[in-house]
């Protein structure tokens, strides 16, 4: 049991990332527009995030440096206060969607507006922020958000053609009706999706909460493999309840609860409340996620104290950074702007900011003066290395395709 | 970075980010293609609400759902059906071939969106002979509407 | 003055004008005067000297630096090759320009830069 | 890395690295570094006489300075010096270990980054119920 609690921070890091409002909407968006065919994406998407939150959390673990400080150290002030302001205003937007999912997940129990309950979210995501312990945390949101699991129990309940699904997983192709650049348009949606900064800010940071140190290298290994494959292993599931049953009916999704709605018919209202409860739990993991990204990222840059393993008064600003990230947060979530719409965007945003957060991972990863013993091997270096590729073709290929497509509405 | 070359990151992000959030902005169209791909896209959006409101409403018969969620999903259809309807209104047919097809995708957006109403109406007054009735006549619209979108062709980037 | 303004200072040939690069980091050595609580102090034993101090600062030149290829190589390539300007040379340094005598000579190998 | 080592690059093993004081809170970054001529008299015509460096500068008016804002800069680091009893700048005798982090002797309390830090605290987070409990 203890070993199962160890891996909880991977878990909710890959929780909070993985099925948390931009990708519940993206995996069920691609799902019921093209099928299984961009379940390759996903399984890039896992690698990459594997990769570079193992590399991540081996630093943290080694060094006690978060991912921020190696950014505004490798990067310089300039470049480090560019990536701040993308990834702060990305994070922003991400906090703005989950506390909105959180609403709206409540919202549909007690037939509430969710734009209302907007402040109550915004509220307990705070006082969680404030006075919850960081392990706490990331146990309970953690382990909550794992019935979402019922989305695979929903694919098979739903008795698909396994063949037929296992094809269109591996012949990706454009299907009929979509353009090109409508399928990319997604594909980097889903790989931004995967691999958002929050995660490996989050995760590292996470690392130096929960005083890792060498010793722990295994159980960083341990966090990253099994946290991200399951959140990988959810991603996919979603996409395949989506083409089993919206995608025959010609739906295309744009609100959560039609996300929600595959479970509810293969499984009843048991599954739907089932689902309705993980997706709280998933939003809710990602709001604390990003929220606290948004105040690590900043304090890192400017070396301020920060974490949830000092009292708060002794991170004053950390905690006013997060606070104020809620409150504004919450104040555009009530203007009623489509939540949906903010988080397409923040993910393909965040794609077009990814090589600035991880290639000082990549450098500081084979730094021997930082890492001594433990730098990187052949292998983190090999797929660092064609990751970093793919994210710097990705980011210069994310902003042309928003305009081309009209941010895949096309 | 000087701060000129800040300027030229900041100022087109914020332009792409307000400028996308317009979708399937409302302008003037001169050939009958392009009317013909605003018809579909609009057909599209109707046909998505269309079928959730018909499978929630099966879901509903069946007592797999709450009905708070099937009314939310239901108003969450309704919703962006009226913003199709509007803005495919709004958008003048640049010839007699055009305005023919106007008529005809017009119609059947208003009346799948009655369909909707329908089907919204006797989730409010919670009666199960009145949804299943609903959900009957929700079908046909949905016929209706993949017969023209197979007419009018292939999607638009 | 501050480190960062001697930072990025072209150096250039104090007879014939001659450029060589920018001051891209600075090499200090312990063996300066005792300060006020009787410590020795960081002396500036030169400059190095190289093209872009940004590629410099990422910390990818250094001897013991192994991998990653894919970004080693650009570095070395867009870095260039650094040289060192002990402070001995340095003629004047007002302004953007440090003006140095002589030529600039091989980067120490005592202690590599990491 | 361990203590003071003989020979150090200033920009790549000093600059933008984390403080940390003697009981491990973090403390500001190393922000610049204040160089000064040594005591040596010159005649004004030959080589100037060797730079020394004086002491560590942190905090957001020598961040600013850097980042080509120096008017701005020069304007915080003023009040930054001229408060109180707090230590603005840090001589490299205080450096402890230089490493991933750069650990100092002093306490971040006596540093004068601990003056927002203060500020915010005060002003800001006093005021809500149960900021002295800890969190883990």
């Amino acid at each position: 049991m203890k070993k199962f609690l160890a891996v909880t921070l991977g878990i909710l890091t890959a929780i909070g990332g993985f099925v948390d409002m931009g990708d519940l909407v993206a995996n069920a968006q691609t799902g019921s527009r093209f099928g299984l065919s961009l379940a390759g994406v996903v399984v890039i998407g896992v690698l990459g995030i594997v990769v570079f939150a193992e590399m991540a959390g081996r630093v943290a673990a080694v060094t006690r440096r978060a991912v921020f400080d190696l950014v505004r150290e490798r990067l310089g002030p300039r470049m480090g206060l560019i990536n701040l302001i993308a990834s702060f205003f990305i994070n922003l937007l991400t906090l703005t969607a989950e506390i909105a999912g959180v609403a709206i997940s409540v919202g549909l129990l007690i037939s509430v507006s969710y734009v209302l309950l907007i402040p109550l979210a915004a509220f307990l995501v705070w006082l969680v922020l404030w006075r919850m312990p960081f392990e706490w945390m990331e146990r309970f949101f953690g382990l909550l958000g794992l019935v979402l699991i019922v989305f695979v129990v929903s694919v098979f309940k739903l008795g698909p053609d396994w063949g037929d699904l296992a094809s269109q997983a591996t012949h990706p192709a454009v299907p009929e009706h979509e353009s090109l650049a409508t399928v990319a348009f997604f594909a980097i949606a889903l790989l931004g999706a995967a691999m958002t900064p929050y995660e490996v800010f989050f995760f590292s940071s996470g690392a130096v909460e929960e005083h890792w140190s060498t010793g722990d290298l295994n159980v960083n290994r341990a966090n990253v493999f099994i946290g991200f494959t399951l959140g990988g292993v959810l991603s996919i599931a979603i996409m395949a309840c989506a083409s089993l049953v919206l995608q025959p009916a010609d739906v295309q999704v744009d609100t959560l609860p039609q996300v929600a709605l595959p479970v509810a018919v293969a499984m009843g209202r048991v599954g739907l409340a089932v689902v309705l409860l993980g997706i709280f739990a998933a939003t809710f993991g990602a709001a604390l996620e990003t929220a606290l990204s948004a105040g690590y990222s900043v304090a890192q840059y400017f070396g301020w104290q920060w974490g949830k393993f000092v009292k708060a008064r002794d991170a004053a600003r950390f905690h006013v950074v997060m606070l104020g990230s809620v409150v504004v947060a919450a104040l555009v979530g009530m203007t009623a702007v489509d939540p949906v719409k903010v988080t397409e965007y923040s993910i393909v945003l965040s794609a077009a900011a990814l090589p600035l957060t991880y290639l000082p991972i990549l450098i500081v990863a084979n730094d021997p003066e930082f890492m001594g013993d433990h730098v990187n091997g052949r292998l983190a270096n090999f797929f660092g290395s064609i990751y970093l590729v793919l994210l710097l073709v990705v980011s210069v290929a994310a902003v042309p395709l928003i305009i081309i497509t009209k941010g895949g509405s096309g | 970075m000087r701060r000129s070359t800040l300027w030229s990151v900041v100022v087109p992000v914020v332009f792409v980010i307000t400028g996308g959030c317009v979708t399937n902005p409302v302008g003037p169209v001169t050939t009958v293609d392009g009317y013909r791909e605003k018809a579909a896209a609009s057909i599209d959006v109707a046909l998505g609400s269309v079928e959730t409101v018909r499978l929630v409403g099966e879901a509903e018969l069946e007592d797999k759902t709450f009905t708070s969620f099937t009314r939310q999903v239901v108003d969450d259809a309704l919703g962006p059906m009226r913003t199709a309807e509007d803005t495919f209104e709004t958008i003048a047919p640049p010839d007699d071939e055009a305005r023919a097809l106007q008529r005809e995708v017009l119609d059947a957006l208003v009346l799948s969106r009655r369909a909707l109403v329908v089907m919204a109406t006797a989730l409010e007054e919670g009666d199960p002979n009145a949804i299943a009735r609903a959900v009957a006549a929700i079908r046909p619209h949905a016929d209706a509407l993949r017969t023209l979108r197979e007419k009018l062709g292939s999607r638009s980037p | 003055m501050r480190l960062s303004e001697l930072l990025h200072r072209s150096v250039v040939d104090a007879d014939g004008g001659e450029s060589f690069g920018v001051v891209v980091d600075v090499r200090l050595v312990l063996d300066g005067p005792t300060d006020s609580a009787g410590e020795p102090t960081y002396r500036v034993d030169g400059l190095v000297v190289g093209r872009r101090a940004a590629v410099a600062r990422l910390g990818l030149l250094g001897r013991d630096v192994h991998g990653p290829a894919l970004l080693v190589r650009p570095a070395r390539w867009f870095g260039g090759h650094r040289d060192y300007v002990p402070w001995t040379a340095v003629q004047s340094y007002d302004g953007d320009i440090v003006r140095i005598t002589g030529r600039p000579v091989d980067l120490p190998v005592t202690t590599t830069p990491p | 890395m361990t203590a003071r080592p003989h020979v150090l690059y200033a920009g790549l093993h000093l600059l933008d690295r984390q403080l940390v004081d003697a009981d491990g809170m973090l403390a500001g970054k190393v922000d610049d570094l204040e160089l000064e001529p040594d005591g040596t008299e010159t005649d004004g015509t030959g080589p100037p006489p060797p730079l020394i460096v004086r002491s560590i500068c942190f905090g957001h008016g020598a961040l600013w300075r850097r980042l080509g804002s120096g008017r701005l800069g020069s304007w915080l680091e003023q009040r930054h010096d001229h408060p109180r009893e707090r230590i603005a700048h840090l001589p490299l005798s205080r450096v402890d270990r230089i490493g991933p982090s750069i650990v100092v002797t002093a306490r971040h309390e006596d540093l004068a980054t601990y003056d927002t830090e203060q500020w915010v605290r005060d002003h800001v987070t006093a005021h809500i119920k149960g900021s002295t409990h800890a969190t883990e």
